[in-house]
């Protein structure tokens, strides 16, 4: 159950549909600096339900296709600036989506229904671009009501940060319940974790409520500090200081390289001087 | 005791929270990285009015168990009666934008605009909120358009479609907008210290309606500047430590 | 928010459709024998998903005209007897669902559709006898596959039993999240709680993600014991004999009638004699 | 060392979970007061084949973090690939009946036959699970009808209709028959001892094919009954205390 990180970032594949939570916290963050010292390419990323550090990075090293999301931000440190960089660079395919119809769509894949409806959205200009959308009119309604369809969305490999791991797989996320519904919508779901615990995590009564089950889990890499700079519950806060680095380092393209040979993937960039 | 411009925006907002012409906020949501609303919401609770707050972005004691998605099931519960939003650019039919600016660009075509952050969860909220708060502190013609480039959420739909509410209001740094949602037009309410139906005009890009004496925005309040300066920035120094250091000088 | 066992019963207007869990845990047996008491009339029970002791309970004492459920059964004490009675004597309104159904149809409550879709239940006589669901073609296919649609389900009061409540009326079910989701369906939720804890029930990370939000919970009354003779989680274990003697007794109008005036209104029952 | 029929019927179970011709069974559920499959469950288990177990009604370590609904969640994602289910009724066309028998009653009016506890999960169960394990103990022409009273779960469907899989077998205690879906008809496998085609037919409500010969189900071996009776005996007891001292003597 228990690979090394690197081991975890190579069961990502160049191309696959990879969902991930934003910059609130459970962020993968060191595995998505391992995907970068992997070289993955073609990733279609799903915000779950927007995007954030992680994404940003990723997209900067050239590993990012597309991105399906209902916003993406480095919060207070202000604009993702390698997506920014990429969007007006035409690198990548955006695919504009608002929060709520993101878990929407994975909760469908987790009831293993092909659609799910969802209030609100109509008139906005989001719909105009999301042909895999579709606006019917409620079956159940006397009068006309038009109503919002949205596709299920199951990513080929959910990815996140765990506070605590066992060795059955059982991974704890606490409230963050999304993170279960992004890991039963998953086709495989691959998991770093700050700590492994002896145990069973399911066997605590008061810890089982935050567990996601070994069941969906196919693999944990334990990566101590492992949503570094983003923050993980009451574990560790974001290091906000880093993240107003990363965001001016980020803007030139020369800058982000300097930030990927200093906190990335050190090894490389002194292999390539 | 000179209040600062956040205390203004904040004391004019709780304002427009207790409007009693509006349906009541019992249960109030506020996003992240909102700490203005967020200010307003604590001064109308800690003044004694009987309302719950859902801090998104709350460390201690967050309200939500249920994960992010949590806030939007309470909307579509209908719980939650009051939210605020803003946007890139807000136009005089209420329409907000947090998309970007330009041609909608082709699947993989160079984006030519300016492209602001997201939608987030407006398209959703926006309809399913009975009342909505449009708070936006620039106040230019940039940001206040006759028409947005694209529309996030609409701010209003035809009578076909599902929707609890629209914009109640629009405050900016200048003036106070209410919004009628059967003219899909806003009129100016009133014009904070130092501002004129002239000077709104000019900063404004969409058309409005205005009084014929328009009104001065009242000014907050010793009270509220003394709930705002002790018990209301206590409690909100733990989820926005930078807000409050730079307007009330805490660490 | 702490109210008596009895004030918690009077909340409960006649006629209302009352959500509640089966006997597998946090059933609200203390308050099925308050209604009791109290003389409730008319009742739409909703079993989430299937019904039990409770349930079988309230429509021997004449408080239930319907029920929607999925099944009614005392488990290894049988068949659920005032429930088969009143079924013969065309007392109660039955409509059969199927367990998956009661959790979909909750779920679109919380999610404030109209609909929800479900895959299965084509072909079974369910369908025929629940006009209020419905089947449609699956617009996003391109061939034909039909499939279910449900109504959305709002009970208008949602009954359990929690194993802990703070002041702010935060109650905590463990990972029974299905009664979050009854909790967050239902217009008004009622919950009798086995103890009060201090303090805050969010504001404990490791208890948080078992705790439902006192924002959907109207009132709550402390209830020691307020499952049995159902179990409690790890506190007490399902009362078997106790469930076994109720089957006896209840088989009969009299045996029933012995039942209540021993466990359910002892007072009621001697002044009436 | 004498196998009862309650491990003679684990047994067959096992055998039926283990068949090599049917899809592999790397995740079984298993429904609530069902020691016997349970028994089966363990059986293969703890003979070292790689099986995960979801247990519905175990209390320690319960593999479910999400509520009831996460059986059937997880049935529909497709990762259970096999479920036992009985019926009050089945028929020679694996129709499962949970519902109750005689004329399904008008809303309200008085039932007039035999009430079953009710669907359960069957009627999703049953189409989105790959393999379904039809058991029932009773074999008489009362539960194995030619045609049940009322369907609470279809044995097959149209073609444009989504389903996983159906029956791949009925286990009763006098027989294990196969479920051929192409043709919606079962045909006997093998007897359990003391029984015949003759015993079978004359205790069985539905027409079915057999073969020439009828082979007899094969007995429990002394390795299967060791285990059964010491490590399974030992993980079931707390789930099924009044099974287990029934069967095996243990308190």
């Amino acid at each position: 159950m228990f690979i090394s990180l690197d081991d975890l970032a190579a069961r990502v594949p160049d191309g696959a549909l990879v969902a991930l939570p934003p910059d609130n916290s459970l962020t993968p963050s060191a595995l998505a600096r391992a995907l970068v010292r992997r070289g993955v390419r073609g990733l279609r990323l799903v915000g779950v339900p927007v995007s954030g550090y992680a994404t940003d990075l990723l997209i900067g090293a050239g590993c990012v296709a597309e991105l399906d999301t209902s916003a993406v931000t480095l919060g207070e440190a202000g604009g993702a600036p390698r997506f920014l960089a990429a969007l007006a660079a035409g690198e990548i395919v955006l695919r504009d989506a608002t929060c709520p119809a993101m878990h929407a769509r994975l909760q469908a894949a987790e009831k293993g229904v092909p659609f799910i409806p969802m209030r609100g959205v109509l008139g906005s200009d989001l719909l105009a671009h999301r042909p895999d959308w579709m606006v019917i009119d409620n079956p159940f309604s006397a009068t006309r009501d038009p109503i919002l369809l949205l596709p299920a969305l199951a990513p080929d490999v959910g990815i996140f940060h765990a506070a605590m791991a066992d060795d059955e797989g059982n991974v704890w996320v606490g409230r963050r319940r999304e993170l279960a519904t992004l890991a039963h919508a998953s086709r495989r779901v691959l998991v770093t974790a700050e700590r492994r615990v002896a145990g069973n995590l399911l066997a605590d009564e008061k810890l089982a409520p935050g567990v996601i089950s070994g069941t969906y889990v196919e693999a944990v890499a334990l990566a101590p500090r492992g949503a570094w700079p983003i923050g993980l519950l009451d574990d560790y806060p974001t290091d906000a200081e880093h993240l107003l680095a990363y965001a001016r380092a980020a803007r030139t393209r020369e800058g982000f390289a300097a930030y990927l040979a200093e906190h990335v993937a050190p090894a490389i960039a002194a292999a390539a001087e | 005791m000179t209040p600062t411009l956040e205390e203004r925006l904040a004391v004019s907002l709780a304002r427009l929270i207790l409007d009693p012409a509006a349906p009541p906020a019992r249960h109030i949501a506020v996003g992240a990285a909102s700490p203005i609303p967020a200010a307003a919401c604590w001064l109308v609770k800690l003044s004694g009015h009987p309302v719950r707050l859902s801090l998104l972005h709350r460390e201690e004691a967050n309200p939500f168990s249920e994960g992010t998605c949590e806030l939007f099931d309470l909307t579509a519960q209908g719980r939650i009666d009051l939210f605020f939003l803003g946007g890139g650019q807000i136009d005089g039919a209420a329409n907000i934008n947090l998309l970007g600016t330009g041609e909608w660009p082709a699947a993989g075509a160079p984006f030519r605009g300016v492209r602001f952050p997201g939608s987030f969860g407006s398209a959703f909220m926006y309809m399913m909120t009975p009342r909505t708060i449009l708070f936006r502190e620039e106040h230019s013609p940039r940001v206040l358009v006759p028409r947005v480039d694209w529309i996030s959420a609409a701010g209003v739909s035809p009578p076909e479609v599902f929707r609890r509410g629209t914009a109640q209001a629009l405050l900016t740094a200048r003036c106070v907008f209410r919004f009628d949602p059967a003219r899909a037009r806003f009129a100016l309410d009133s014009v904070h210290p130092g501002e004129s139906l002239a000077s709104v005009r000019a900063a404004t890009g969409f058309d409005f309606d205005a009084p014929g004496t328009v009104p001065e925005t009242p000014a907050p309040t010793g009270d509220e500047l003394a709930l705002l300066r002790g018990p209301v920035a206590a409690e909100m120094r733990a989820t926005y430590p930078g807000f409050c250091a730079r307007v009330w000088g805490r660490a």
